[in-house]
């Protein structure tokens, strides 16, 4: 009974601490689909390039670890915001089809690119010392990085949630997602809302893929592999929400490593059964707008 | 006036024109002219094939799906199976193959059709992926991630035996391809095909015609995976091998990409699309193998940004152009 | 006599918010019926709930006296109800006479031939050229729709649901975004429809309204305010209240 | 598909007035994983080879020129491979097929070899059973009974109770087979075993699992690259080192390209295979030097890039016996008993009944030698090993 015990903190704390980076990564994706209705499936592209930013910035460089991570962050941000001026902005009004082919066209391209500068094999993840070994908390162990994860990753929540619920961007932005036309109406410059809306986001997946590293191996094949759990996390928890992805990424993190743990014969299967009950359950997701 | 693309239409004319015949010209000539090609040749057949069942679906009735692999994986494995534990006759394994992804799709379409967007998009998804962990896991029925093969297909009625050249395996294919061609075209001028273009461009209307919608999308969903089906029992005929790779999300991505890249919605965009990726991909693929992705992501970005039709939409507006200028 | 279209006692509410209260109405076989109100008074939702897109949360709806308050939309329309839409609602890739066209196969029930090439169902055909004809749309009826001027597009609108041959045919806003001086050729129309089929017009142009409509009923704050002959309405001080009182805001 | 046929007829008439050819030409096909998710292994091969073509490319009899003919499979992708398989046999013609990283690509190709008469020498697909599905195959890579067979017997007299962890596919499975056999014969007992997937990132709730069972010893396997790396970290996330388990498996786990990737936590790794590149027989470490000038001083040659050079020293060795005029059955004679004194893994040879490998396995563990990783060779734990499963399953 103990050790069942323990074994549930075990799963608890991993499960979480893979939620926590997939809600980072996603949550970016989330609000970019609710407020602009666009089907981006080149999200993983940007949380790749987070990736590796910070790693190379780490090994090439020598840039201290929290550093890189900023630097994941602004230069993703920054690059975003060209890729939006440049290419989504111009389909924002077009169908769902065209938008889900010009992101997997992106996405082959990202995936080419990142194998021609940095080859196919899997990045190395160096830490610095102060976050490696382990940390002992309610009598069991737990990895010293892990448990960093939650915290920062929490912290970080907590931010966002703030700056959505509390400063006048973000009462734009829910404005927005609300009702587009009736935010253009009152007079809030949308299209300067997108695209900074769409950096951020864009910033905070490529904070979730350098943080994550250690977690979802950055390598060039990335954004394919984890598009559809980053989906699967924006469709059941709802798009444009923030709580939802919030509740859904955890609810996977948890289930996946359950899974891994106790079941380890069936495989992701639970995953994706539990997918689409929910999504028959609600269309809209946990906390989707419900559709009209 | 109708455009040169095939549209379910009141008015369209909908005798075959003599330029439709030209692609079963051509896949005639190359099986004498290019005997050594007949193995990628039946490879592109049967993808043709798959890319007109995601036609009838995306480019018609207007449902994106990023799962049809789901249909194509299913009767592949179908097909597989049976001819190891049943029989290795291969009409009666392409028969079972459709029926049964038949079936799948019509199951599956009753649950999901009444989604639409990104939801429905996850859902097709999640099918796929659960097709693909079940594929994975049932070792003993599938081979897992190992592949099932280690069985020979009859001759097909008993007369015509699977060849190392592919002789047989590309008529077989260009049969069934024709076959189904011939199908699709019928459905897609009749009024069941303008009403599933009526669903694609303005689903609310159509309900407020009393039009059944969700019933007329299960079944066109239905007869799509019943022909992704055949396509799949074929690539198991001809290949006497059937790996996890016809389940997968990548499948249904690349698919995808063919049918843009030749034309949504009239027909031959399923022909143009595949042969001429395939082709790119068999060559550049042989010279730059590495790189050959970085290509086709720019190629759709640049169809997505300038020529929406694909190469058909392409010819197209040049035909009209010199049209034009000829008047 | 039954009326063609009742309700009785609708409501609906969306959580405190309540958007139509009590409403009974009748709409008579033949009628020439309209609704008006200020704007958020509840006409689309009571239109809605009428079609069937939207589950009022008690009352009942009866077409031609069966009730088919928990039918759905496809159910409806087989009992003889049409409507045309606020915003247009067409097919804008097909011809002209497709659109018509999608309309009449459904109600002959052809739809779901899969064989036939369209064409070949002469009687669909020849039954949507001449209902574009009556409409004065003949000579457009092969270009294609997103090619017609916006007012003509309009009057697609309305071949399409005359298409479905209604006992009870709702237009919402027939006359919306055309400019008052065209808005004659839309009455015409509206004036040559058949005399049986009872019609309900939702619209902001009092002019049209009080032209075209025998009776009319307004609706201010989800509530049936007043029933009466255009003459009534026009008099009526709440009437001119509502109206007045929202102008001045 | 119109330029296709141009071409086609343009070349059979460029063949036909070129008239006599002056140079016969060998064609090989390699088939290899050049895309996708599994890219990083198909490379490992490729240097191999590119590496042996310069070094020894010229190293042909008179008028005799080989060609490869490079194809890419994208993965563990059977149905595709066969299909390039088939169109290298018919269309380009050629009298090798060789490469394969992947079993289930392999074992699709084989009966296929068989057919058409082309010999087929597996660079690196370990699958146990192929050899028996065709007599055109031959292999130069290893199985996966030859090192895990003698590491569970060498771990069954060492340790009591042991966890299997076990890639979910035919290699995967056999592995787990070969060790839980030779541990259990020893007198040793398996706690659990787990099959995680092919495509598993994150290891640490399969570790948990071990951690919380407390084996002695963790036997683990996975097809290198990545997985390897990742089922490192795993073991190090939770510690499973300082809760007192030791890491075992073949080499595929400690894999020569990724262990500077791995840290330190892969020290005292105690694995067994037939390829280190730590190993200082001269003729490995004038391959290792060779290697490092071509791809770099960092980048140590893994078992994979060995089994490519090996595959083709034997194709080119069999080509010059027979001067360039290949004759399909000679060259499978000439095969069956061949025999290279001078792979940088030691000796080695085809084993005449079942054409596959025989090499020394070695028991390693992981050192630091000069500052680098290295997985040091401590004792030769099987000499000129024939494949064990075919010795308890011989073919009917």
């Amino acid at each position: 009974m103990q050790g069942f015990a323990s074994s549930l903190v075990s799963v608890a704390f991993h499960g979480i601490a893979y939620g926590m980076i997939l809600y980072v990564i996603s949550v970016g994706l989330s609000v970019t689909m609710g407020l602009m209705g666009f089907v981006n499936l080149a999200h993983g592209v940007f949380a790749m390039t987070g990736g590796y930013v910070m790693l190379s910035a780490m090994s090439r460089y020598d840039v201290p670890f929290p550093l890189a991570l900023c630097l994941a962050f602004v230069l993703v941000a920054a690059a975003s915001v060209v890729l939006e001026r440049l290419l989504y902005a111009r389909l924002y009004s077009a169908g769902d089809l065209e938008q889900v082919l010009l992101t997997i066209g992106l996405i082959f391209m990202a995936v080419a690119a990142a194998r021609l500068a940095y080859g196919t094999l899997q990045q190395p993840v160096n830490l610095p010392p102060y976050l490696k070994g382990q940390f002992a908390l309610f009598g069991r162990d737990f990895p010293a990085y892990r448990v960093f994860l939650v915290a920062f990753s929490s912290v970080l929540v907590a931010v966002l949630w703030f700056g959505v619920e509390r400063t006048r961007w973000g009462a734009k932005v829910r404005a927005a997602v609300d009702n587009r036309a009736m935010a253009q109406a009152i007079g809030i410059n949308t299209s300067l809302l997108f695209t900074v809306t769409f950096a951020l986001g864009s910033g905070l997946a490529a904070l979730g893929g350098a943080l994550g590293a250690d977690i979802i191996a950055i390598q060039p094949i990335y954004p394919f592999e984890n598009l559809i759990t980053f989906l699967i996390v924006v469709a059941v928890g709802g798009m444009g929400s923030l709580r939802g992805p919030f509740v859904a990424a955890l609810l996977i993190g948890i289930s996946d490593t359950a899974c891994k743990y106790w079941l380890p014969q069936f495989g992701a299967f639970f995953i994706y059964a539990a997918t689409i009950a929910i999504l028959l359950w609600r269309p809209a997701g946990l906390f989707g707008k419900a559709s009209q | 006036m109708t455009g040169p693309a095939h549209t379910g239409s009141y008015l369209s004319d909908p005798r075959v024109r003599p330029m439709e015949w030209l692609p079963w010209v051509l896949a005639l000539v190359c099986y004498f002219a290019a005997p050594t090609y007949l193995p990628l040749g039946s490879y592109i057949l049967i993808m043709i094939l798959f890319a007109l069942s995601l036609d009838l679906i995306l480019g018609y009735a207007g449902i994106i799906t990023l799962g049809h692999a789901a249909y194509f994986g299913f009767g592949a494995y179908v097909a597989a199976i049976l001819a190891v534990r049943v029989t290795a006759d291969p009409l009666i394994g392409i028969a079972v193959a459709g029926i049964s992804a038949g079936l799948l799709g019509w199951l599956t379409g009753l649950v999901i059709l009444r989604m639409r967007g990104l939801t429905l998009l996850m859902l097709t998804l999640a099918i796929t992926s659960i097709c693909y962990e079940i594929a994975n896991k049932a070792t003993a029925l599938t081979g897992g991630a190992d592949g099932l093969g280690g069985f020979n297909m009859k001759p097909i009625l008993g007369l015509f035996k699977f060849d190392l050249f592919n002789k047989t395996g590309y008529l077989y294919c260009l049969l069934f391809l024709f076959v189904a061609w011939w199908l699709v075209r019928r459905i897609i001028y009749s009024p069941f095909g303008a009403s599933l273009t009526g669903i694609r461009e303005n689903v609310a209307r159509m309900h407020a015609l009393g039009s059944p919608v969700y019933q007329r999308l299960v079944a066109v969903y239905t007869i799509s995976a019943a022909l992704a089906g055949v396509a799949g029992g074929l690539l198991t005929h001809t290949t006497e091998f059937v790996g996890l790779k016809v389940l997968s999300f990548d499948l249904s991505g690349d698919l995808l990409v063919m049918l843009i890249l030749g034309g949504v919605g009239r027909i031959y965009g399923a022909f143009v699309g595949p042969v001429v990726y395939l082709l790119a991909q068999d060559s550049l693929a042989k010279q730059f193998p590495e790189y050959w992705y970085f290509g086709i992501g720019l190629m759709l970005v640049l169809v997505v940004m300038f020529a929406r039709g694909g190469i058909l939409g392409i010819v197209d507006r040049l035909l009209l152009r010199i049209r034009r200028g000829n008047t | 006599m039954t009326p063609a279209l009742e309700t009785r006692n609708l409501c609906k509410h969306f959580g405190a918010l309540t958007v139509a209260e009590q409403i009974n109405f009748k709409l008579d076989a033949g009628a020439r019926h309209a609704l008006i109100g200020p704007n958020g008074a509840g006409k689309t939702t009571f239109v809605n709930m009428l079609m069937g897109g939207l589950a009022p949360s008690s009352g009942a709806i009866l077409l031609g006296g069966v009730e088919v308050t928990r039918q759905s939309q496809r159910q409806r329309v087989k009992h003889g109800l049409g409507r045309t839409f606020q915003i247009n609602s067409l097919f804008r890739s097909l011809t002209v006479v497709d659109n018509v066209s999608l309309a009449v196969a459904e109600r002959h029930g052809v739809a779901w031939g899969m064989f036939r090439p369209a064409g070949r169902y002469r009687s669909v055909v020849d039954e949507s050229m001449q209902l574009l004809d009556t409409l004065g749309l003949l000579e457009d009826a092969k270009l294609s729709l997103a090619a017609l001027p916006y007012g003509k597009q309009r009057l697609v609108e309305i071949a399409i649901a005359l298409g479905m041959r209604p006992k009870v045919l709702l237009l919402d806003e027939p006359a919306a975004g055309i400019p008052s001086l065209e808005s004659h050729r839309i009455l015409e129309v509206l004036d040559a429809l058949p005399k049986e089929i009872a019609i309900l017009i939702i619209e902001h142009d009092m002019d049209l309204v009080f032209r075209f409509a025998r009776k009319i009923t307004v609706l201010a704050q989800g509530a049936v305010l007043m029933e009466g002959s255009p003459a009534e309405v026009s008099s009526d001080a709440r009437v001119r209240q509502v109206y007045l009182g929202e102008r001045r805001e | 598909m119109l330029t296709r046929i141009i071409a086609c007829v343009a070349s059979m008439i460029f063949a036909a007035s070129a008239g006599v050819a002056v140079a016969q030409t060998v064609k090989i096909g390699l088939i290899s994983t050049y895309s996708g998710p599994t890219a990083a292994q198909g490379d490992q091969l490729d240097k191999g080879v590119k590496l042996f073509m310069k070094l020894n490319g010229s190293k042909l009899p008179p008028g005799v020129k080989v060609e490869l003919v490079v194809r890419d499979d994208a993965g563990a992708n059977p149905d595709n491979a066969k299909r390039i398989a088939q169109e290298l046999i018919v269309r380009d013609k050629v009298q090798f097929l060789t490469g394969l990283v992947w079993t289930p690509n392999a074992a699709s190709i084989a009966p296929l070899a068989a057919e058409a008469k082309v010999p087929f020498i597996s660079m690196n697909a370990a699958g146990v059973g192929i050899p028996y599905t065709s007599d055109y195959f031959a292999r130069v890579s290893f199985t996966l009974w030859q090192s895990s067979y003698p590491l569970g017997q060498w771990a069954g007299k060492k340790y009591k109770r042991a966890y299997t962890m076990v890639s979910d596919f035919a290699p995967g499975h056999e592995a787990e087979e070969a060790f839980i056999k030779g541990f259990k014969e020893s007198g040793g007992v398996i706690v659990d075993s787990v099959r995680v997937p092919l495509a598993a990132t994150d290891f640490s709730a399969y570790m948990q699992r071990v951690k919380d069972a407390k084996p002695d010893v963790l036997f683990g396997f996975n097809p290198a690259g990545k997985q390897a790396t990742a089922q490192m970290k795993g073991f190090a996330d939770l510690d499973l080192g300082k809760a007192g388990v030791k890491y075992i498996g073949p080499g595929d786990i400690t894999t020569d390209e990724e262990l500077q990737g791995m840290g330190d936590v892969a020290l005292g790794v105690m694995t067994v295979h037939h390829y280190s590149a730590a190993a200082d027989r001269p003729a490995n470490k004038a391959f290792v030097a060779a290697y490092k000038k071509e791809y770099g001083a960092n980048l140590n040659p893994g078992f994979m890039s060995v089994g490519a050079y090996d595959a083709m020293q034997l194709i080119f060795d069999a080509i010059n016996a027979q001067k360039g005029k290949m004759d399909p059955q000679a060259t499978m004679q000439y095969i069956k008993s061949y025999k290279n004194a001078n792979s940088p893994r030691g000796p080695i040879a085809i084993d005449p009944e079942t054409r596959d490998i025989m090499q020394n396995e070695y028991l390693r563990e992981v050192r630091k030698v000069g500052g680098q990783l290295a997985n040091v060779e401590i004792e030769v734990v099987g000499k000129m090993v024939k494949d064990p499963w075919k010795q308890l399953n011989p073919k009917k």
